[in-house]
């Protein structure tokens, strides 16, 4: 049987290498070939694994624990299956917004190939020594792409991103070192049956230190600083897929750890304790955002709150019924592809909008109700979604969580999502207004191609039907 | 799927689809965007039509649709839903006719009459909603789908009612969702089901159950306007008149007290209700709600504001009926639902017409205009005396059956409560219809729009739907007992509503 | 004790004094530093503790030289961008970290 | 305020770090024993030396994932806008003596690192050495003012960059004829291993010293 694993790593990894090979400002349409590519493939692979369920590759024939396992199960399969959707319209969308930012091109193409090969890579690894490796080379393509724009700003940004992303490696290596010591041993699939609620104390300090450096470069609150910064000034395709993907490929290594390889020794308390950030994290974040001037720092800070929903599924998950933990479980992965596909079209519209009206302060997007009203409407769909309103798929999670937050009588995670949904509206509303309110005669306005808009619309749309078709991807993420 | 399933799905669609199009039209495109809001209105009033009918000969309309494991959504045709949903289609249809005269000229019509559908189609998925959840999902995107028409004008007031609307109506939601979340988590998925599905839970989860009804009814309560979560409804006058009209007489508050109807008939039971002691408050607040919104009325010299208020105190004789004990009550209360709509559409086109012909939008402005508009004062003193309660217009009918329910129910202080509204009513309306038809005129109209022509004192687009919606407050009142009127709907309505009774 | 664990006990000691150096030194180059500082230790560590009984194990060393090379790649893009910084800034520190404040005011 | 995140960090490390070295002294005996693994199947990895084996073969693709890694540090570096000065950057002090002794090493080097690459397959050794030693002799030729900087690398170079990974990668997708990725058939095994090596020798001396002849010139205009 044809295997898409291998294949979803190498295309990227060959066509971002061929693309540098071809020169700077080169290698969008080969990208772009590849992309639909890639997306059949994860296809294939999603209906593999709901037909026969979880689907090892063993590399090099080996097998773990001496060699090194992919795996394919529900939830990296529903992971890679939103990578490759949100790359795609956003491959089409660079290839637009580009035209107009040439001087910040440059090696876009090869360094967007290698960020999604090690995406890919991530979601289907089984070993944990592997996974540092992917992570590398993820955080470091990050960084190259934030840095891309220039100027103090973004280096700066793009500096504080590259230490706190290393230092939150590093933490996480020491952690994956201590695991090889305890068990001698880095492959998931060994280690599972290994970890029981007595392990030695060395296990739970490993444990603590993957779970920090993730959740350091996951940017929960109040390990957020470095966020906004970076995803606020680079170049709009840029702010949308470290947005929408790169913090969730951390996340998803979070969920892999907590209710995988630690399920037996994480505690009750530690569980509440990430909730509990992750409440900072989604008051803090809106407040935050609702303050900001600037429209990229508004949508970034709202990715600092939005960050936080995720983390609600631990106190939610750890220690209740199975069928509550279901709930929340379900609800915080549909979190995390909802907020994935509306985080990407409202960093792509937010960029079409400065590009169209030439300022980048949300005082200056007067009149894009009438100008580009396209553009507009994506951007209030995707804001549907952040707000957690129906249709969305942004609301069917909140759903979950709010059933699962009821049914297990834990009240203040309602309070908080409820008030957290409500900020969220008035930060997102604070842009709509603006964008209602008439502007001034003399004010330049350009055009813009159709390709930079329909992606956009594409992206939000998907964030909305989402909401109607979650018991598909909810099918798919329960394929065992 | 066959086509009793897909015909609630086609009604949403026939203005789903217009509203959709015409987004995509250029602005300037006015012959081809009214032509389709005009056919996929058409085409809505033929397919209710048919559905109608076959409600009555005991067909069935509901489709499902699963989103999430246990969650569906549903949509369910039966006989609250038919009365709901007839209203809103013949009043889309009007006020799209009037939409289509008074904004000629202005800018960005095709946003305007785009989410105008899309208001339609929210209203009507609230309608034919056969389950809280999916009453929950048109209910928010009623709100989505409104602001932009709240906002409509882009001047700095409208932004700010646009600000107080989003926190009132996104605040009730919230309320809202958590309620129906909890029920859910204690009931399942429970479908609308006439007498109520809750009673199985007593008494083992009495005090949640109360909890629940609380946050549910406070959620509805927002877009239903009962004091003290009414303060958006005033300054969201300032939309332009069609509205206005929509919003008061069909849309938002229609939702909030539809909701209400539909938490206690259909999902409490309103048996089980009144067991649990839940009538009472809901009474005590839709009469404070009546009174108060009456006496600040009287005060308010803007038309429209005059108006708004007379809404909130309106729109609560429906929950006043749904909270008394009593099936001629609930045929009082539910029958209100269309007879208020067809009256204060009717009143709010007038207001719009005395603004955009003459500038008039305050009532000291306006002596005199009855000669130079006789026809649309004609129409406004129509629905006003409905208001009011004269027989045998709309009103009259209403309250009827109202106090017959609160005698039935031993509760007589709501005729009292009822007989100072009608006062208040009498009290805020009749001086405004003195100085229209008696008071001469002495100054020139403050801003002359259209002039008068061969006879006609305004465009013809302004004036057919309220002398449309005018006689319609005279025949649902004339023709009561008839087989086809609301009143006999309603009849049946409270017949399944309360096992025992027979109309 | 063996003294495989001294290399690992060292590594500890080393991987605190980096992390510590990473947090709390304003200058960048000296922040480079201690990440190679804090790597070098969790490298000693990873090969301490594997051959605390004794043997040398193959794979931890081939897993550290790996590591090293990455942390050889991050450290020439941090030396890069620290550059960049010093010819924009003249100075190469990130300018006042507002530690665990956020720009209410960008 | 700054003294008290000093005191808090240092603090909060050093309980760290004494509990982390508390526990590394009490570690159980391993569950699982790669060594034994190891040894066992070395055999059949292609090459004798252990750590390249594990390196090369039954860790193969992290290597591989490594030098994308490696390549794609330099290309950061590349991506970062610059404006490029007209004068290529020649470090001053082109002393004559510096210049002829590099002369004379550079072969030398060169003749080191194809001896440290054939020996990795049984010793220590191998790409990342020979590579190691080829990027100090292009450093060395660019401080002794033979070599200049590299604002822009032409595509020649880049071809040379990347042809490492392309080689490993193009390697492990031919294996899939016959297995999974980078499943080496035991007769072919030493020789693939090999020229994956030799291919990634001159890939890794390239982006070694790229990584310090780009930097050299990658100063913005002040």
């Amino acid at each position: 049987m044809f295997d898409p694993m291998p294949w979803l790593i190498l295309s990227p990894l060959i066509w971002a290498t061929l693309a540098f090979v071809h020169g700077p400002g080169r290698g969008g349409r080969l990208a772009v070939a590849c992309l639909i590519l890639q997306l059949s493939l994860a296809a294939i692979l999603a209906q593999q694994v709901i037909a026969g369920g979880v689907r090892m590759y063993a590399v090099g024939g080996w097998g773990a624990p001496l060699g090194i396992d992919l795996m394919a199960d529900g939830l990296s399969t529903v992971m890679l299956l939103l990578t490759q959707t949100i790359v795609l319209p956003l491959a089409f969308y660079a290839r637009a917004y580009f035209v107009g930012h040439a001087n910040s091109l440059r090696y876009f193409w090869p360094l967007t190939g290698y960020l999604l090969a090690a995406m890919n890579a991530l979601f289907l690894s089984s070993d944990v020594f592997n996974i540092y490796v992917t992570l590398e080379l993820l955080g470091l393509a990050a960084v190259g792409l934030v840095a891309l724009v220039g100027g103090a700003g973004p280096i700066t940004a793009a500096m504080r991103y590259l230490l706190a992303t290393l230092l939150g490696s590093s933490a996480y290596l020491l952690g994956v070192a201590l695991l090889y010591g305890v068990y001698g041993s880095v492959s998931l699939v060994a280690l599972k049956p290994l970890i029981a609620a007595d392990a030695p104390a060395t296990v739970s300090l490993a444990a603590a230190l993957m779970l920090l450096g993730l959740m350091l470069k996951t940017a929960l609150f109040p390990f957020h600083f470095w966020l906004p910064p970076a995803h606020g000034g680079a170049p709009a395709p840029v702010s949308a897929l470290l947005s929408a993907l790169v913090i969730k490929a951390s996340f998803y290594l979070i969920l892999r750890l907590w209710f995988d390889l630690f399920a037996p020794i994480v505690s009750i308390t530690a569980a509440q304790l990430l909730g509990a950030l992750g409440a900072g994290a989604i008051l803090w974040g809106s407040f935050l955002a609702l303050r900001q001037t600037h429209l990229k720092m508004l949508v970034a800070y709202s990715t600092v709150a939005q960050v936080g929903y995720l983390f609600l599924l631990f106190p939610l998950a750890t220690g209740m019924s199975a069928e509550v933990a279901e709930s929340a479980w379900q609800g915080g992965v549909l979190q995390v592809v909802a907020h994935g596909l509306a985080k990407a079209a409202m960093f792509a519209a937010a960029g079409a909008m400065i590009t169209a009206t030439g300022r980048d302060e949300i005082s200056g997007i007067a009149g894009v109700a009438t100008r580009i009203p396209l553009t507009l409407f994506a951007f209030a769909l995707a804001g549907v979604t952040i707000m957690g309103l129906p249709p969305s798929g942004g609301f069917a999670a909140k759903w979950l969580l709010l059933g699962a937050a009821l049914a297990s009588e834990q009240w203040w995670w309602i309070v908080v999502m409820v008030v957290g949904g409500l900020l969220s509206a008035a930060y997102v509303f604070k842009v709509l207004r603006q964008a209602f309110l008439p502007v001034e005669e003399t004010a330049s306005f350009q055009l813009l191609p159709r390709m930079l808009e329909w992606p956009i619309l594409l992206l939000a749309l998907a964030s909305l039907v989402l909401g109607l078709v979650g018991i598909e991807v909810l099918s798919l993420l329960g394929a065992a | 799927m066959n086509f009793n399933e897909t015909l609630p799905l086609l009604v949403l669609l026939s203005s789903l689809l217009p509203g959709l199009i015409i987004f995509a039209l250029p602005d300037e495109r006015h012959g081809l965007r009214s032509l389709i809001n005009m056919v996929g209105s058409t085409l809505q009033l033929l397919l209710i039509v048919y559905m109608l009918r076959g409600v009555m000969h005991g067909e069935e309309y509901i489709y499902h649709f699963t989103i999430l494991p246990g969650l569906d959504l549903v949509f369910k045709a039966d006989a609250l839903a038919m009365l709901f949903v007839p209203l809103s289609a013949a009043l889309w249809f009007l006020t799209t006719l009037y939409a289509i005269g008074y904004l000629e000229g202005s800018p960005h019509r095709n946003r305007f009459f785009g989410f105008f559908s899309l208001c339609v189609t929210a209203t009507i998925g609230v309608a034919m909603a056969g389950n809280l959840f999916t009453f929950f999902v048109f209910y928010e995107l009623l709100t989505l789908s409104t602001y932009p028409l709240v906002v409509h004008r882009g001047t700095e007031q409208a932004m700010r009612a646009g600000q107080v609307y989003l926190t009132y109506t996104l605040g009730g939601g919230a309320l809202l969702l958590v309620g129906i979340v909890w029920l859910y988590g204690l009931a399942g998925q429970v479908e609308f089901t006439h007498g109520g599905v809750l009673a199985v839970l007593w008494p083992e989860y009495t005090s949640q159950l109360r909890v629940i009804f609380f946050l549910l009814i406070a959620g509805l309560g927002v877009k239903a306007a009962l004091v003290p979560l009414h303060g958006w409804l005033p300054l969201a006058m300032v939309a332009p008149a069609p509205v206005s009209a929509l919003l008061h007489a069909v849309a938002v508050v229609k939702a909030g007290v539809f909701g209400i109807v539909r938490v206690v008939y259909d999902v409490y039971g309103v048996e089980f209700s009144q067991s649990l002691h839940l009538l009472m408050p809901l009474a005590v607040m839709a009469s404070v709600t009546i009174i108060w919104g009456s006496l600040r009325a009287l005060f308010q010299d803007d038309l429209k504001r005059r108006l708004a208020y007379s809404t909130i105190s309106q729109v609560s004789y429906i929950a006043l009926g749904v909270a008394i004990f009593g099936p001629m009550a609930t045929v009082g209360g539910v029958v209100h639902l269309v007879h208020q709509g067809i009256m204060k559409i009717t009143l709010f086109f007038c207001a719009g017409n005395y603004a955009e012909t003459l500038g008039v939008h305050k009532i000291s402005e306006m002596d005199g205009v009855g000669r130079r508009m006789p026809w649309t004062t004609a129409a406004f003193t129509v629905g006003a005396f409905g208001m009011i309660g004269l027989p045998p217009l709309a009103g009259f009918i209403s309250k009827w059956y109202l106090g017959l329910g609160a005698l039935e129910a031993q509760m007589p202080w709501v005729i009292a409560i009822l007989l100072a509204s009608s006062l208040l009513n009498a009290a805020y309306f009749l001086p405004v219809l003195y100085r229209a038809w008696f008071q001469p005129r002495t100054e020139a109209w403050p801003e002359e729009q259209i002039p008068m022509q061969n006879g006609r004192e305004t465009a013809w687009l302004l004036l057919v739907p309220p002398l449309a919606t005018a006689v319609a407050t005279m025949l649902v009142g004339l023709f009561a007992s008839s087989t086809l009127s609301p009143l006999t709907w309603a009849k049946m309505i409270a017949a399944r509503e309360y096992l025992y009774w027979m109309p | 004790m063996s003294s495989a664990l001294v290399y690992a006990l060292t590594g500890a000691a080393l991987f605190v004094l980096g992390m510590a150096g990473l947090i709390l030194q304003p200058h960048l180059l000296r922040k480079i530093l201690a990440f190679n500082i804090m790597g070098s230790g969790i490298f000693l560590m990873l090969v301490g503790v594997a051959q605390r009984a004794g043997t040398p194990d193959p794979v931890p060393q081939a897993m550290v030289l790996t590591g090293i090379v990455v942390a050889i790649a991050a450290t020439a893009l941090a030396l890069a961008l620290a550059r960049q910084l010093l010819d924009m800034n003249g100075e190469m520190r990130l300018p006042e970290e507002k530690t665990g404040k956020d720009r209410l005011d960008v | 305020m700054r003294t008290l995140l000093n005191v808090t960090v240092l603090f909060l490390a050093s309980a760290f770090g004494l509990a982390l070295g508390w526990l590394i002294l009490d570690l159980p005996v391993a569950a699982v024993r790669l060594p034994e693994q190891v040894t066992a199947q070395l055999e059949m990895s292609g090459v004798v030396h252990p750590v390249t084996a594990v390196l090369l073969n039954f860790r193969g693709y992290d290597t591989l994932l490594e030098i994308a890694v490696l390549l794609l540090a330099l290309l950061g570096i590349l991506a970062l806008p610059r404006h490029v000065s007209d004068h290529q950057h020649r470090p001053s002090s082109a002393n004559p003596v510096l210049q002829t002794l590099t002369r004379v090493l550079a072969p030398l080097m060169l003749l080191v690192a194809g001896y440290v690459l054939w020996a990795g397959a049984h010793r220590p050794g191998g790409a990342f050495q020979a590579g190691a030693v080829l990027a100090g002799a292009g450093v060395l030729l660019h401080l002794a003012g033979l070599l200049p900087a590299w604002a822009t690398p032409g595509r020649t170079l880049r071809a040379g960059l990347a042809v490492g990974l392309l080689v490993f990668i193009a390697v492990a997708v031919a294996l899939m004829a016959q297995g999974t990725l980078l499943q080496y058939p035991l007769s072919w095994a030493g020789a693939l291993i090999l020229m994956i090596e030799a291919s990634l020798t001159l890939s890794l001396g390239l982006i070694l010293a790229g990584l310090y002849l780009v930097l050299t010139d990658s100063g913005v205009q002040k």
